[in-house]
């Protein structure tokens, strides 16, 4: 999947199977526009730059937390733990930042990069050298991270008023004309697409999750690789919860509860097989995004509050079995014989 | 290859160091508190755990295929919220029950159709409906409960038999975690599981009926799911669409700490019931001495990944597989600076606003 | 190059797995320019020893010295650093990636510190230019024939610039043109002075191609032999220990009534309009080359993938098989090519792999019986000689031939009427090769009907009563078991004109 | 040596869940008490073993919220006033089967009170019975057990009176001629449905005719859920002049929505709030007005009602008074319930009078 582009790069669209690959991501494409045209008829505000504005500033978060939660699903991973560490690092950044009002944001950034990096490799330690599933490393570490929350705060909770407004403009301010945080994820987006495409230890990622066994054999190393996956996770993880708790102006006990599913929704939605090797950053925004716009439209077209989680399911289970069927069938246009 | 083999081995111990942890925690319980060993406050802790028993009981069946279930939690709420909302437009309770149950199968035929039939992977599939289910539950009662169920009803969660008051629900698992042993042991049904777990293919080339099988799983898990919520409801008095939130983790915690093998194909059913009498014992308790949840998730949490990490690290110690190896060494000796700068890191900052 | 001084030189070395040797005191010198064969039975510890080479398996004990230079390797990279290369039995690609990166995998050409897939391109464009492959870089490996994949192995092995090649069967699955371009490829190597160390069961590839060989068995050393000064009759008594009397031993049976007849079947993609028929007693033999459609008729008759057109019917009637549990009660059994995936469930017992096709059997009143379900297992486990502690043994703990008769023990305790066997001796040591053989010959005189594919001309010729041959999805040609010749198979299966017939 | 490198992994590995895990020390239940103390720094020391002094438990819906850690420091004031003991603890997040689990362990300790703010009013009946027929008084405070499962229920402010008190801000705010809509807690939230019940009751008044809700939407009372609904019902209804929350979480979301999308001055937020949360919102004018009761005295109220009940004072019947310390004294009403008072309503003159 994503040595499509680059391949492209080379020579432009003589191969059928390289146009039906990049169909793929078409096909999310398909489904946005759809919806986009469906919710615009019903609620002209939904096209408004504004709104659009809003969905972005919304998935921001999310996008950063996907890719993340994607370089683990690609190596036959799988991170639970995102939406602990996002909380632990914001409340713990949080706290130092109304320690030291004067701090600079950028300061907080890097502490909360630096954080997230530790609590990624402990799970990169269990799952590497502990011999412990993924999925059972980090459900483990989906529960410790949550509780240090609260044995850290004692239960307490970090309120705008608290913080510093240097830290608040962090992911709100727009020097730019678009708000950082937007900006941050579209350079985090960026630097994992170069990454996953263009370094060795990137193209190791995919490798590891075609075929472990033989990437083994093949000379990969495969130890560092994965340890070096979740440590990404939890840097990627630690920006996150730093924006996390400057945008929404808050660190508590509950941040981000749940948000694990939420970014492999995303993941999955987008096109990234479970099953590992193969994903795109492309995909993963577009998902983030389609997810984005199923809950902004849902609420533009008044659909009920009750019905919402109902449509939400209903849309991301749509979502996965269309994109399913199609790439099964590109499968076979691939040239089995 | 061999290491599969010495996995093996290792679950038929695994049961025994549960029962030895069971002991172990009973003892400290005791001791610790004079609260602990009264039949009356084990009883009523025991009615607390059996929604989460009942629903583990198929997971168990799931997990040996090698697949797994996000949506029980969902499906139990979908069904309860049915039932409650059935209740309320003048139904029955017992036809309302019933409609619950039915409820359940389907959920579970339809994520059943999706694994095998469709062939989606299970937790993808189950991520989905896991919204899509309590989403239901949500749009069946908005923000209403549904209350008001007769005594004859809540009897099945609040009811009790006995002088020790031994709660009807408990007996209700008793017999399910019969029927699913003898299921899993004395019919061919259940050494299906173990081979769809262990090898699909080669089960499907020796006459098993691989796409019947799991959808017969994914079913009964439905099924038990809305008998966990009737429980559930009956318990309380009351539904309400958010029950059990978040309950499908602690379902899957305890069956992977019974010894079933996330990857599928090994476990048993006397592991993943020991697991749960061990960690109902271990809240209790942590309860008893006034342990918060949180601080009880991380015990658990911990106890969850020393259950994998011991035995393997176990393991590499017999097999004398582990090299002086620099590599390994340096990687560990990372992982461990990072983990004591957090730690220092945690301690030092939170004095900062916590006097 | 000094020819004294071996690439790679092994003393002494031994590993053990869990206590089991599977090398004991091994011994082995290897030169530059030269292909060096390696035969043993399944289990003698070829595979075990090559892993040692290649650095996936750390030696407890002994030396490897390279050029004279002792070396340990942690790992499968500290041995390619030193350009030792290997091609596995089972192809080992990457499915998700493209053919270029599987071939440059771990050492993508880099430019300006970033991955330059033009270059990398190039390069494995050149590598399969060079082996004389006509596939685009590009293509995702997902979507290769087993024949492109073991060429994108060899590509990728080239590519390490090898000192020390390492094929372990790597000619399994291919076709007879594809076996002499890896010939043609591997002499290549050796001229240039590359070391190839070879490993094949089919012993006249050993004669066409290895310098010298040297034989393992039950993970001991036996002895390294010039090739030209052994015969085949030689290389099996050190293979095995003892003298081999017959390998095909057919009896002549009398063929019974038609049992299986098959009529205009198809199946969409893989096989048109077979028709034939199978008599009780009967072995029928199936040759053509890999990707033919032999296995794709045995699976649709099998109910694995049924049939879009035409009919079987058993017995004279008209079946409908629509899956294997049909099939079984049909009197089917269906020994099948690929025995870890499809035949057994290596990490379950071989009593549990045994009674899995008839549990209902073992039951009583749906309840399954224990002690009737061991005794089956026993029986069946007895009757095959299946060495084994006990029937409580993983099957992944068996050589590949008693794993074979665990398959058949498996079939037979099913009682068929009509047994399929897909590639029954592949990978299989030449000992359990006649044994298999031997119980073949034995149930057919019992009346059994069996359909044999198989890929060895020799076992084709010397098993069956009358010879099938498939060519791209077609039946192409009947022989009968007394004018069928290796030559006839050979250009019936591979569309030769009849003008060169002799 | 093999058995060294590997003895030195595990050596490593124990030091890694030693050094991480210092304060939660895994598997081993016999130092679980370490836990304790480490995990609660907040809560209060263990119940005091004192003979005739009496031991406490204030119960809130889930540990980790501010408006009940404010609540706790009126029950710990009274507890001191009163020379017993209260403890605080609860279940993890805001559920009613954890908290059962967290009440059954209680009761097996034979505590002298419960002062419980209930996740579910009826699911909590048969546990509430189970320790009043153990001898343990219940008392819920701030969300209701029905009634059955407690012997007192000490109520903030009436339901209706704090519908209407936030029905007159939102008037007041846009003129009483526009737009509104609720922004409210979870769809299942007890407290929250009564009162948007009374408000639509209240919105039918004459008086309120040119006010038009157009919709109630949950935050769930996570900050990111109202926050992003908060900015849903601006885009939905571009016409939106007000918008009521009526819980602390949603108030606070919604205020700095109406700001981050620089809606100041066209869009006003009310309900019920902090005023340490507010302070801010207040200032700038997105939320120039909102009301609460203190929850301090909730808190210290419901400690003294349970302590008269569980000391004999009172039966906790219907009439029943008792004194509450600086409260005064009150008389339980006809329905079993204490009503702590009017709901204090916090704008610009008197913001800065309070602190929590």
């Amino acid at each position: 999947m994503a040595t499509t582009y680059s391949a492209n790069d080379e020579k432009k669209g003589n191969n059928l199977f390289l146009t039906l690959v990049r169909f793929r991501e078409l096909s999310i494409m398909i489904i946005i526009l759809l919806l986009v045209i469906l919710v615009s008829i019903r609620n002209p505000a939904f096209l408004s730059i504004e709104n659009f504005r809003d969905i972005l500033l919304n998935i921001s978060i999310l996008v950063i937390v996907a890719l993340a939660q994607t370089m683990v699903i690609i190596t036959r991973g799988i991170d639970l733990s995102v939406g602990s560490m996002i909380g632990l690092v914001a409340m713990m950044v949080a706290f130092v930042t109304v320690s030291f009002p004067e701090m600079s944001p950028l300061v907080a950034v890097l502490l909360g990069m630096a954080i997230g990096s530790c609590l990624g490799a402990f799970n990169g330690f269990l799952i590497t050298m502990g011999g412990v599933p993924p999925i059972i490393a980090t459900l483990g570490t989906l529960s410790i991270y949550r509780g240090l929350i609260f044995v850290y705060s004692g239960g307490q909770w970090v309120n705008s008023y608290e913080m510093p407004d240097g830290f608040r403009a962090l992911a709100k301010g727009a020097p730019l004309g678009i708000p950082n945080i937007i900006l941050i994820a579209a350079v985090v987006a960026v630097l994992v697409h170069l990454f996953l495409n263009f370094t060795r230890p990137g193209r190791d990622i995919y490798t590891i999750g075609s075929n472990p066994d033989a990437a083994k054999v093949a000379g990969v190393n495969v130890t560092r690789t994965t340890f070096m996956v979740y440590v990404i996770s939890g840097v990627l993880c630690g920006l996150a919860a730093v924006l996390w708790a400057s945008r929404f102006e808050s660190a508590q006990t509950n941040t981000a509860l749940g948000f694990e599913l939420q970014s492999v929704a995303a993941s999955v939605v987008g096109g990234v097989s479970i099953l590992g090797g193969s994903g795109s950053v492309l995909g993963v925004v577009l998902g983030a995004f389609l997810l984005g716009i199923i809950e902004n439209a849902l609420t533009l077209v008044r659909i009920s509050p009750f019905w919402q989680l109902a449509a939400q399911g209903l849309l991301i289970l749509t979502a996965v079995i269309v994109d399913s069927a199609i790439s099964r069938r590109l499968q076979r246009f691939g040239g089995e014989s | 290859m061999t290491s599969k083999q010495s996995l093996g081995d290792f679950f038929k111990r695994w049961e025994w160091l549960l029962v030895l942890l069971i002991f172990l925690v009973t003892i400290v319980n005791a001791r610790l508190t004079p609260y602990f060993l009264d039949t009356r406050n084990l009883m009523r802790a025991t009615s607390d755990f059996m929604e989460l028993g009942l629903m583990m009981l198929p997971m168990v069946f799931i997990i040996i295929t090698g697949n797994i279930d996000l949506s029980v939690a969902s499906m139990m709420a979908m069904c309860a919220s049915l039932m409650g909302w059935l209740h309320m437009q003048g139904t029955n309770i017992w036809v309302a029950m019933a409609a619950a149950l039915l409820l359940g199968l389907l959920a579970g035929f339809l994520n059943g159709y999706l694994v095998a039939r469709v062939k989606l992977p299970s937790l993808v599939v189950t991520l989905g409906t896991f919204a899509f289910y309590r989403g239901m539950a949500y749009a069946l009662l908005g923000d209403q409960a549904a209350r008001g169920y007769p005594e004859s009803f809540t009897f099945l969660g609040q009811g009790s038999i006995g002088s020790i008051r031994f709660p009807f629900s408990a007996v209700l698992f008793i017999i399910f975690a019969v029927i699913f042993s003898l299921i899993l042991y004395k019919l061919k049904f259940g050494r299906y599981l173990y081979v769809i777990g262990n090898n699909e293919e080669a089960g499907f080339y020796a006459g098993v009926n691989v796409v019947r099988t799991k959808l017969l799983i994914f079913m009964m898990s439905g099924f038990m799911s809305a008998l966990a919520g009737i429980v559930l409801a009956a318990r309380f008095g009351s539904t309400r669409p958010d029950i059990g939130t978040g309950l499908e983790l602690a379902v899957i915690t305890a069956v992977v700490l019974g010894g079933v093998s996330i990857s599928g194909g090994s476990g048993t059913m006397i592991g993943a019931i020991l697991a749960l009498v061990l960690i109902g014992e271990m809240r209790f308790g942590m309860g008893l001495i006034n342990i918060p949840g949180q601080g009880q998730n991380i015990v658990i949490g911990f106890l969850l990944i020393l259950s994998i990490l011991i035995p393997h690290v176990g393991r590499e110690l017999t097999s004398g597989n582990v090299k002086v190896n620099k590599a390994m060494v340096g990687k560990t000796a990372v992982a461990l600076i990072m983990i004591a700068l957090f730690a220092i890191f945690f301690f030092w900052s939170r004095t900062l606003l916590i006097a | 190059m000094n020819d004294k001084i071996p690439v790679i030189r092994m003393r002494h070395v031994s590993k053990s797995f869990g206590g089991v040797h599977a090398l004991k005191d091994v011994q082995l010198d290897i030169f530059s320019g030269e292909v060096h064969a390696l035969l043993g039975e399944n289990g003698a510890g070829k595979s075990t020893l090559i892993k040692v080479i290649t650095g996936v398996h750390q030696p407890d004990e002994g030396e490897i010295d390279l050029n004279g230079e002792r070396v340990y390797f942690n790992n499968p990279r500290e041995a390619q650093h030193q350009g030792i290369a290997a091609i596995y039995q089972e192809p080992s690609l990457f499915p998700d990636l493209s053919i270029a990166e599987n071939i440059l995998v771990g050492r993508q050409p880099l430019r300006g510190g970033r991955v330059s897939w033009g270059q990398m391109n190039k390069e494995a464009g050149a590598l399969l230019k060079r082996l004389g492959v006509d596939l685009n870089p590009r293509t995702k490996a997902r979507n290769l024939s087993v024949a492109q994949q073991q060429m994108v192995e060899i590509a990728r092995a080239l590519s390490v610039e090898a000192r020390v090649l390492i094929m372990d069967e790597p000619t399994s699955s291919l076709t007879s043109n594809e076996v002499d371009e890896l010939f043609r490829i591997t002499k290549q190597l050796r001229a240039e002075g590359t070391a190839v160390i070879f490993i094949s069961h089919r012993l006249e590839e050993l004669f066409a191609l290895a310098d010298r060989v040297t034989t393992l068995r039950d993970g001991e050393y036996v002895g390294t032999r010039e090739m030209a000064d052994v015969t085949t009759e030689g290389l099996i008594q050190m293979m095995v220990g003892r003298k081999l009397d017959d390998l095909f031993p057919k009896q002549a049976v009398e063929i019974g009534e038609v049992v299986l007849e098959v009529d205009h079947l198809s199946v969409n993609g893989a096989f048109k309009d077979i028709s034939f028929k199978l008599h009780a007693g009967e072995i029928l033999g199936m040759a053509g080359l890999v990707g033919a459609g032999r296995t794709d008729v045995a699976r649709s008759i099998f109910g694995v993938k049924p049939a879009t057109a035409g009919e079987i019917k058993i017995d004279g009637e008209t079946v409908e098989i629509n899956s294997p549990q049909k099939a079984m009660a049909l009197g089917i059994g269906y020994v099948p090519e690929d025995r870890q995936n499809h035949g057994l469930i290596l990490p379950m017992t071989i009593g549990d792999n045994v009674t899995l096709p008839m549990l209902d059997t073992y039951a009583t009143k749906g309840w399954l019986n224990p002690k009737k379900e061991k005794a089956a297992a026993v029986e069946g486990v007895q009757k095959l000689e299946v060495k084994a502690y006990g029937i409580e043994q993983k099957a992944a703990e068996l050589s590949g031939g008693n794993q074979q008769k665990v398959v058949l023990a498996k079939w037979l305790s099913t009682n068929p009427r009509i047994l399929i066997l897909d590639e029954p001796t592949r990978g299989i040591d030449v000992g359990t090769k006649a044994a298999v053989h031997g119980l073949m010959s034995n149930l057919a005189s019992q009346g059994m009907a069996i359909l044999m594919i198989s890929s060895e001309l020799p076992e084709v010729l010397g098993m069956s009563d009358r010879i099938l041959v498939m060519r791209e999805g077609l039946l192409t040609k009947e022989f009968d078991r007394s004018d069928a010749t290796q030559e006839k198979l050979m250009m019936a299966a591979t569309g030769t004109v009849e003008a060169a017939l002799p | 040596m093999k058995k060294i490198s590997a003895l030195l992994l595990l050596v490593l590995m124990i030091g890694v869940l030693a050094a991480c895990g210092s304060t939660e020390p895994a598997a081993a239940p016999t130092e679980a008490p370490a836990v304790a103390e480490e995990a609660a720094p907040a809560e209060e020391a263990a119940p005091a073993e004192e003979s005739g002094s009496k031991t406490y438990v204030f119960v809130p819906k889930g540990l980790g919220i501010p408006y009940f850690d404010t609540a706790n420091k009126g029950a710990q004031e009274a507890a001191a006033e009163l020379g017993v003991a209260v403890t605080y603890t609860g279940p993890a997040t805001a559920d009613a089967t954890e908290q059962i689990q967290v009440l059954n362990a209680l009761i097996a300790q034979g505590v002298d009170g419960l002062s419980i703010s209930a996740n579910d009013s009826d699911a909590l009946v048969p546990t509430g019975k189970d320790a009043m027929e153990s001898g343990i008084p219940v008392v819920s405070w701030d969300a209701a057990i029905a009634e059955g499962g407690r012997n007192a229920h000490i109520n903030q402010a009436d339901a209706e009176g704090i519908g209407v008190v936030q029905v007159e801000m939102v008037s007041d705010l846009i003129g009483g001629a526009g737009q509104i809509a609720i922004l409210s807690a979870t769809s299942t939230a007890p407290n929250q449905n009564e009162w948007i019940e009374y408000m639509k009751t209240e919105l039918e008044k004459p008086e309120y005719a040119d006010i038009e809700l157009v919709t109630v939407v949950y935050g769930d009372d996570e900050d990111e859920k109202s926050y992003n609904e908060a900015i849903g019902l601006m885009r939905t209804y571009p016409d939106l002049k007000g918008i009521i929350s009526p819980t602390t979480v949603g108030i606070a979301a919604a205020a700095r929505a109406v700001q981050d999308q620089e809606r100041v001055g066209e869009v006003f937020v009310t309900g019920l709030g902090t005023p340490n949360q507010m302070r801010e919102y207040v200032k700038s004018g997105a939320a120039p007005a909102f009301a609460l009761w203190n929850p301090a005295d909730l808190g210290y109220l419901s400690i003294y009602a349970l302590n008269a009940i569980a000391t004999g004072q009172i039966e906790g019947k219907p009439g029943d008074t008792f004194e509450a310390g600086k409260l005064g004294s009150y008389t339980i009403a006809e329905d079993g319930s204490v009503l702590l008072g009017a709901p204090t309503v916090f704008n610009i003159d008197n913001i800065d009078d309070f602190d929590f």
